[in-house]
């Protein structure tokens, strides 16, 4: 194995996290600050995916597609808010978990109503196609070190939005303790509509950045949904620091596990045994983490 | 002038009924207490003026503007400031943070706070729910002083408090009061209650029973409305 | 001298840099009332907390009827006959008065592994937790859900569950916060009786109580004793005056 | 009085029994089919309601022991059919009471380590642990051949019933309906006993539950072991019922689907899961038959009944829940 | 009285764009047949076996109908064909063609018109040999995606770089490609059915690895070759259909489908045309109500297919030609055409274990 194989596997998992740490950090935004938990975030990527490539197909530009996957998301978060979520907030989880599971249906087939069965077609914007030179000979995907690039910056402004701003400890009071907030005269209602509505672009900035190099189809969101969860329970939930190592963590076992476990299986195993049994591994990996991590630390790394 | 105004007041939780016509009314710059047994409609009263709980029937103004369809955020900036029962900080913040989320206006700042409760300045950046009881008491009372209200409301506002302190806290009542601040005040000591009050209500099963200056609350009334 | 129930030995605790309890040692002994008294902040609860097991000291020793609480957790603490009551009313809200009063007297009489008989027709459960309310007087609030008892009334109801548990020593924590004056005496009168049958551990800020009932008060400051000794003792020490007490008393 | 939801429960059972009944008599077998799957999933439903309704346990991990029931089933029954035998030179089994043992034996003895490292947290936490194990069961199915991966594991007749012809739709429509009854019985008598009462407490305030002196942690750990069996038998008759096993047995939607028939029906209430599964399954039949879209109505029917049905079917039919 | 035919096909869910070219095929070859006396009964299994095994039960209890197809995917085939043909009722399959069903648990109610899941990756194998020495290989880790390996691998004689299986439903292939970067392999192979396959290719394509990749039709088909884009362009993968195989049937389904959808057909909406045209040149010929006479007609196979020469093995599944497709661009529209065959009557390697 090459030192430049392993850089490279590094990147990958450092960008599969970074990616993770986009859709978690709306996610746990959500659930963290309003103490929702929110099933159809997985729709929001997936809304966030559809109105970039729609909207890049008709004009030709990667660019106001994205624009497009930001408001699309954002606006659907803040229906979504004002019309269902809104009346859950004082509900117990159960009750949030229907509802956004009832959400995700109606998602799902309304886009397939509207869009169809057939996976759309969305690229990478030519600026950023192409892979650079690593040191040590190896290459990576220009895209991807784009993505890694836009998930650190996100994370850093998500980080002083909700730490050092009025806004952000407004947001955090009103987790403790809604009634009280409101009754200190902060328009509580209005405000978890913005959060709401931030949180679902971010979604949706995911869902277009990750689009352009999967296949963009109904459904697509929940894979990633299940993920973003275990990311921001490792981390610690409402913590975005804990939503990014969290994520950082899952996307350097999961690559890594894929990588190496099959390898080195095969020490011991027929190739095609130890490639299968590996690859079982593999997919259980990040849960046996995860369970481990919450078995000692039952809060996640990074509890509030 | 009449800041606050309360007429035939009913409140239910459920179906259950708390409150079967509250009549009370705060001038300004007075400080009103308002008194009853346990379980009689205090805090129910005080949730019903916040728009906390729906009034089902009966009229809440306050500062000549009706209250009983706002909601709640749009009653409290007419300049309404409460230190609920049961203090209620924001667990999640720091001291410091949780009084600059109420932060509105710019009379009170988190100095003067400060020096109103020097002890929440030594503890500022701990997190409200590690803060001892009487520390999460003057929070509450800086916190709502931070949105600098044209009348304060305190329910139960030395509760469990040191007598150094509620000491302390009398003082400041009383500062606020010569302040000019009006103070609705709910609170279970007579003895440092009476003094500070213009005026008295009383509360037996959700109805006003008693108004009046703390003189004319006579001891026998004393007895026979709050058991003392 | 008698020997004590509980016996608390240079207990130490620090939150981060904060000393919570400081090399706190005290005892109570049968038929007493100790009154722990101090200003806000002082670890009185984190005292309770220890004791009760629901916080672990850093270091220092807590013996109850003879025996080492280290390793204990709560529970069991409980089960060797600690009762305890709540700075901040700590309830099952969606049973009755009665219910919450129930749960104790099955917890006092063992096993809660019993699948199958119905409680509510259990009157070796009702009876004495019906009685138990008569006793803090909230006999007529039975049947309501302790979300729906007001906060003076929840108040009385962690009493009742405390006496339930037919504890072998209390520790109550401000049990007559909220309580009106009327309730206040009440309840003085009977912490007054209570301690017959077992010894109190009392943190209390009414004074007027804590006079009435201590037959010894510890000052607890910054996480220190700096007093002990009788109410008379405790009213004319001038540093707890200046410390707590104030103009009161 | 009786009370009006002891009216509609007994409501719900009738309507049970009589459809399969009525359907057999008018030549229409696969309603039998249907009411079977009702009954099944409403058990299923029964056992997580245990943890969930009383414990307040939200478990979004229990399709691990409704799939492992079903793999028992299938396991055994493949075994016994291909006459290979298996651990300790045990040939497997076809005989139903057998199944059930052993699927109950081993949800049992799953669920212990599960729930003792599982109710370490809390709330959120806890949600998403179970979903960690019952997906580590998941993966681990689909990437096992042995039993078929993802092509999941057929039986190739139902198992036997002493006495009783299974393979036939009613006579197993009603060995189902009984263990629905004995499930909910049980749950019964647990909501009111001295456990129960620990369980519900431990569900509104568990402080409370550990300073009068009873360890949370125990009766949580026996409430989740006892609702995973009852799941697992479940499981092991959906088996039977569909003559397959498969990893979508264990695939997270179907535990969120086990939370959704309970929340439809009613949370914590006896009947509440009977209802929830009827109601669902009407939906989806019904509007499955009706619409390609059918799974864009369901969801808004689901939508509806949480925001305006609170306490769900039941709690919409018999009002608010009593805890005495 | 009608013939009723069901059909259990996925129609919900991320899998539906395949079951709806199944569908749109398969009521379209009836429509134009004219035959008035066949009743369709369709259902969404929405990719979910129960689901599956319920409508299967539900269309022969209740529905009542003579025969059953449609089902798109190995593990829902599975789950519905054992008991169905356990219950004397005939299934034809218009896509899945799981090993297990072909072999020693063939069965006379079984018939499969479409291929043994094996027979594409067998011709890219095949086809590898020519220019290939040393092939990276992956597929999903679940049955379909082994048997697509051990299909390759039967008939490919060179080296394999790496054997690697990749999780079900994974979207991101980073952690492969730069293993088949590091790998020194000549070329690449995979099967990597619906999204997946998209994933990968456009991954691939902006990873700068130039090694060649191949792979069996379903991952370059009308269904999803306009969400990969050019990233396909020249890739060279196995099918027994394509749109410009030259025969009359298939230039008449080819423009029949365009005409009725305004898009291209895939191979399962040939598959399932074919399904539907053996159907219906059976029933000319027996009634169903005549079991025996019934597969025998259908076994004759005597219909026009879109794939030209089709022939029914002892274990019904089909002895056909497979062909190497490649890529190109036809007026701004991603499709295949065919370069090469790799097989000529091709059979599959479990007929022998069938006794039939
Ligand atoms: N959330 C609630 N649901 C139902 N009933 C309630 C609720 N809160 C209070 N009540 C009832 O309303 C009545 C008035 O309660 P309230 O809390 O206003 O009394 P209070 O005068 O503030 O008493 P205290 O001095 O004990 O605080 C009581 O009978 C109480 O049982
Ligand atoms: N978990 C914690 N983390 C950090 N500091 C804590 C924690 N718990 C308590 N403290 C601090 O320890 C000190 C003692 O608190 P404690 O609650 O024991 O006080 P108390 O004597 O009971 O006061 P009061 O009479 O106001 O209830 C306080 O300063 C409090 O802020
Ligand atoms: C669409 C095809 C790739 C389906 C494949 N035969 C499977 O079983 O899953
Ligand atoms: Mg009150
Ligand atoms: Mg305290």
């Amino acid at each position: 194995m090459s030192t430049a194989l392993l850089i490279e596997q590094l990147l990958n998992g450092l960008q599969l996290g970074v990616m993770l740490f986009l859709m978690a950090a709306g996610l746990t935004l959500i659930f963290g600050v309003m103490g929702l938990i929110n099933l159809a975030h997985g729709s929001l990527y997936m809304i966030g995916a559809f109105a970039c490539a729609v909207v890049a197909s008709a004009t030709g530009s990667f660019w106001l597609g994205l624009i497009a996957s930001l408001a699309a998301a954002a606006a659907a978060g803040a229906i979504m808010e004002v019309v269902v979520i809104r009346r859950l907030y004082d509900r117990d989880h159960l009750d949030q978990v229907l509802a956004t599971f009832a959400l995700i249906l109606i998602f799902s087939e309304g886009s397939r109503w509207i869009f169809g069965s057939f996976p759309l077609y969305l690229d990478i914007p030519p600026l950023l196609q192409g892979a650079v030179s690593l040191p040590g000979g190896g290459q990576y995907q220009l895209y991807r070190l784009a993505i890694i690039a836009v998930g650190i910056a996100v994370a850093l402004g998500l980080y002083l939005l909700i730490s050092r701003t009025r806004l952000g400890m407004r947001i955090r009071a009103g987790e403790s303790d809604r009634e009280m907030i409101a009754a200190l005269g902060i328009d509580i209602q209005t405000l978890y509509t913005i959060v709401f509505a931030l949180g679902a672009a971010l979604a949706g900035l995911a869902g277009a950045l990750v689009g352009a190099l999967q296949s963009v189809q109904v459904g697509m969101g929940e894979p990633v949904l299940i993920l973003a969860f275990v990311v921001i329970v490792i981390g610690g939930i409402g913590s975005i620091k804990g939503a990014l190592i969290g994520a950082v963590l899952v996307g350097l076992i999961d690559t890594m596990g894929r990588f190496l476990l099959p390898k080195t299986l095969a020490l011991i195993l027929p190739a095609a045994q130890a490639g299968m049994v590996g690859g079982a591994l593999a997919s259980m990996l990040i849960y046996i983490v995860m369970a481990l991590i919450l078995a000692f630390r039952p809060r996640g790394l990074f509890a509030a | 002038m009449t800041l606050l105004s309360i007429k035939g007041l009913e409140t239910f939780y459920g179906a259950s009924q708390a409150l079967f016509g509250v009549d009370l009314d705060v001038e300004e710059g007075e400080v009103v207490a308002l008194m009853g047994r346990n379980g009689m409609g205090k805090t129910t009263t005080i949730n019903s003026i916040f728009g906390l709980v729906r009034a089902r029937s009966g009229a809440i103004s306050f500062a000549s503007k009706q209250v009983t369809s706002l909601r709640p955020h749009k009653i409290a900036r007419l300049g309404l400031g409460l230190v609920p029962e049961g203090r209620r900080c924001f667990s999640n913040l720091t001291v410091l943070e949780n009084l600059l989320a109420a932060a509105r206006g710019n009379e009170w700042t988190v100095q003067k706070v400060g020096e109103l409760f020097p002890r929440l300045n030594e503890r500022r950046d701990q997190f409200a729910n590690t803060l001892s009881g009487g520390e999460q008491q003057m929070l509450a009372i800086g916190r709502a002083l931070m949105t600098n209200p044209s009348l304060l409301v305190l329910d139960e506002a030395t509760e469990g408090l040191a007598p150094v302190i509620r000491q302390d806290i009398w003082a400041a009542i009383r500062k606020l009061k010569a302040a000019g601040q009006s103070i609705l005040v709910v609170d279970k000591t007579l003895a440092e209650l009476l003094p500070v009050a213009d005026r008295c209500f009383v509360l037996e099963k959700g109805t006003t029973v008693f108004a009046g200056t703390p003189e004319q609350l006579t001891p026998a009334l004393q007895d026979r409305y709050l058991g003392v | 001298m008698v020997e004590p129930i509980l016996e608390i030995r240079e207990l130490r605790k620090s939150f981060g840099a904060l000393k919570a309890t400081d090399g706190v040692s005290l005892d109570l002994r049968p038929g007493e009332i100790h009154a722990l008294i101090g200003p806000n902040g002082a670890g009185k609860s984190t005292l309770i907390h220890q004791i009760s097991g629901s916080i672990r000291q850093d270091s220092g020793t807590i013996r109850f009827l003879g025996e080492d609480m280290a390793g204990l957790g709560m529970p069991e603490r409980a089960r060797r006959g600690l009762g305890r009551s709540f700075q901040i009313s700590s309830l099952a809200p969606e049973f009755s008065a009665l219910r919450n009063v129930m749960l104790a007297v099955q917890a006092r009489q063992g096993s809660s592994l019993r699948f199958f008989r119905p409680v509510m027709a259990d009157k070796s459960l009702t009876e004495p937790a019906m009685a138990m309310l008569e006793r803090v007087g909230l006999a007529k609030r039975a049947n309501l859900p302790a979300a729906e008892l007001s906060h003076g009334e929840r108040r009385q109801l962690e009493i009742a569950i405390a006496l339930a548990l037919g504890s072998k020593a209390f520790l109550f924590d401000e049990p007559m916060a909220g309580m009106g004056p009327e309730g206040s005496k009440a309840l003085t009168g009977f912490l007054d009786g209570l301690r017959h049958e077992a010894p109190i551990l009392l943190v209390e800020h009414d004074m007027d109580a804590v006079f009435a009932l201590a037959d010894r008060i510890s000052v607890l400051v910054y996480g220190r004793i700096i007093a002990s000794g009788t109410v008379d003792d405790i009213r004319n020490d001038p540093e707890v005056r200046r410390a707590y007490l104030g103009e009161a008393a | 009085m009786i009370a009006r939801e002891t009216i509609i429960n007994l409501v719900l059972a009738v309507i049970l029994l009589a459809v399969p009944l009525i359907a057999i008599a008018v030549g229409e077998p696969f309603y039998v089919t249907l009411s079977t799957r009702v009954a099944i999933l409403a058990l299923a439903a029964v056992g997580l309601n245990i943890a969930l309704g009383l414990g307040g346990l939200v478990s979004f991990g229990h399709a691990a022991f409704f799939g492992i029931g079903g793999y028992a089933a299938g396991i055994l029954a493949t075994h016994a059919f291909n006459a290979e035998p298996m651990l300790f030179g045990f040939e497997g089994t076809t005989s139903m009471p057998w199944i059930w043992l052993i699927a109950l034996t081993v949800c049992g003895l799953v669920a212990l380590p599960i729930g003792a490292i599982s109710l370490r947290t809390s709330g959120v936490y806890f949600i998403m642990i179970t979903l960690a194990f019952a997906q580590m069961i998941y993966y681990f199915a689909i990437s096992w051949p042995a039993y078929g991966g993802e092509d999941g594991l057929s039986l190739s007749v139902r198992n036997s019933f002493p006495l009783i012809n299974t393979a036939k739709p009613l006579p197993f429509f009603l060995i189902c309906y009984a263990l629905l009854l004995l499930a909910m019985g049980l749950f019964a008598l647990i909501r009111g006993s001295r456990f129960g009462a620990a369980l519900q407490t431990a569900r509104q305030n568990d402080t409370r539950l550990a300073a009068v002196g009873i360890a949370p942690f125990n009766i949580r750990l026996i409430a989740f072991i006892i609702s995973a069996m009852v799941t697992g038998l479940a499981g092991a008759l959906f088996a039977d019922l569909n003559r397959f096993a498969s990893p979508s047995m264990l695939s997270w939607h179907m535990s969120g689907e086990l939370i959704v028939l309970i929340i439809l029906g009613g949370k914590g209430r006896l009947f509440g899961p009977l209802a929830g599964a009827m109601l669902y399954v009407l939906f989806e039949y019904t509007l499955g038959g009706i619409t390609e879209r059918w799974q864009f109505f369901l969801g808004l029917i689901l939508l509806g009944v949480v925001l305006f049905a609170r306490g769900g079917l039941l709690g919409l039919l018999a009002g608010k829940a009593r805890h005495g | 009285e009608p013939v009723k035919i069901g059909v259990i096909t996925t129609l919900s869910g991320g899998g539906a764009g395949l079951g709806i070219d199944m569908r749109d095929a398969f009521t379209l070859a009836m429509k134009q047949s004219g035959n008035k006396d066949i009743e369709l009964v369709i259902e969404d299994d929405a990719q979910k076996p129960e689901i599956a095994v319920q409508l299967a039960e539900k269309m022969i209890q209740s529905d009542k109908v003579d025969l059953l197809t449609g089902i798109i995917w190995s593990n829902l085939a599975m789950a519905v064909v054992p008991n169905t043909v356990a219950q004397d009722i005939i299934y034809l399959s218009p896509n899945a063609g799981p090993s297990a069903l072909a072999g020693a648990n063939c069965n006379a109610n079984y018939f499969n018109v479409a291929y043994q899941n094996d027979n594409f990756h067998e011709a890219m194998g095949q086809y590898a040999n020519k220019d290939y020495k040393k092939t990276f290989i992956l597929a999903p880790n679940y049955p379909a995606g082994k048997d697509a390996l051990t299909g390759f691998k039967r008939f490919y004689k060179g080296e394999l770089a790496g054997e690697v299986y990749t999780q079900v439903g994974q979207t991101d292939y980073a952690a492969e490609i730069a293993q088949i970067r590091d790998s020194g392999a000549d070329s690449v192979f995979f099967f990597l059915p619906g999204g997946m396959g998209i994933s990968f290719m456009k991954q691939y394509a902006q990873s700068g690895v130039k090694t060649p990749v191949m792979g069996p039709g379903f991952s370059f088909d009308q269904d999803v070759l306009g969400a990969i884009g050019d990233a396909a362009l020249g890739v060279k993968n196995s099918a027994t259909w394509s749109k410009d195989l030259d025969n009359d049937a298939n230039k008449k389904f080819v423009e029949a489908f365009k005409t009725e959808y305004k898009r291209l057909p895939s191979i399962y909406a040939a598959q399932s045309w074919d399904t539907a045209n053996l159907i219906l040149a059976a029933l000319s010929k027996a009634s169903v109500k005549d079991k025996d006479a019934f597969k025998a007609a259908l076994k004759a196979a005597d219909f026009k297919s879109v794939r030209g020469k089709f022939v029914f093995n002892n274990n019904n599944h089909p002895i056909q030609n497979v062909y190497v497709r490649e890529v190109v661009k036809e007026d701004g529209v991603l499709t295949n055409k065919i370069v090469a065959t790799a097989f000529e009557d091709h059979k599959d390697a479990y007929a022998d274990k069938c006794k039939m």
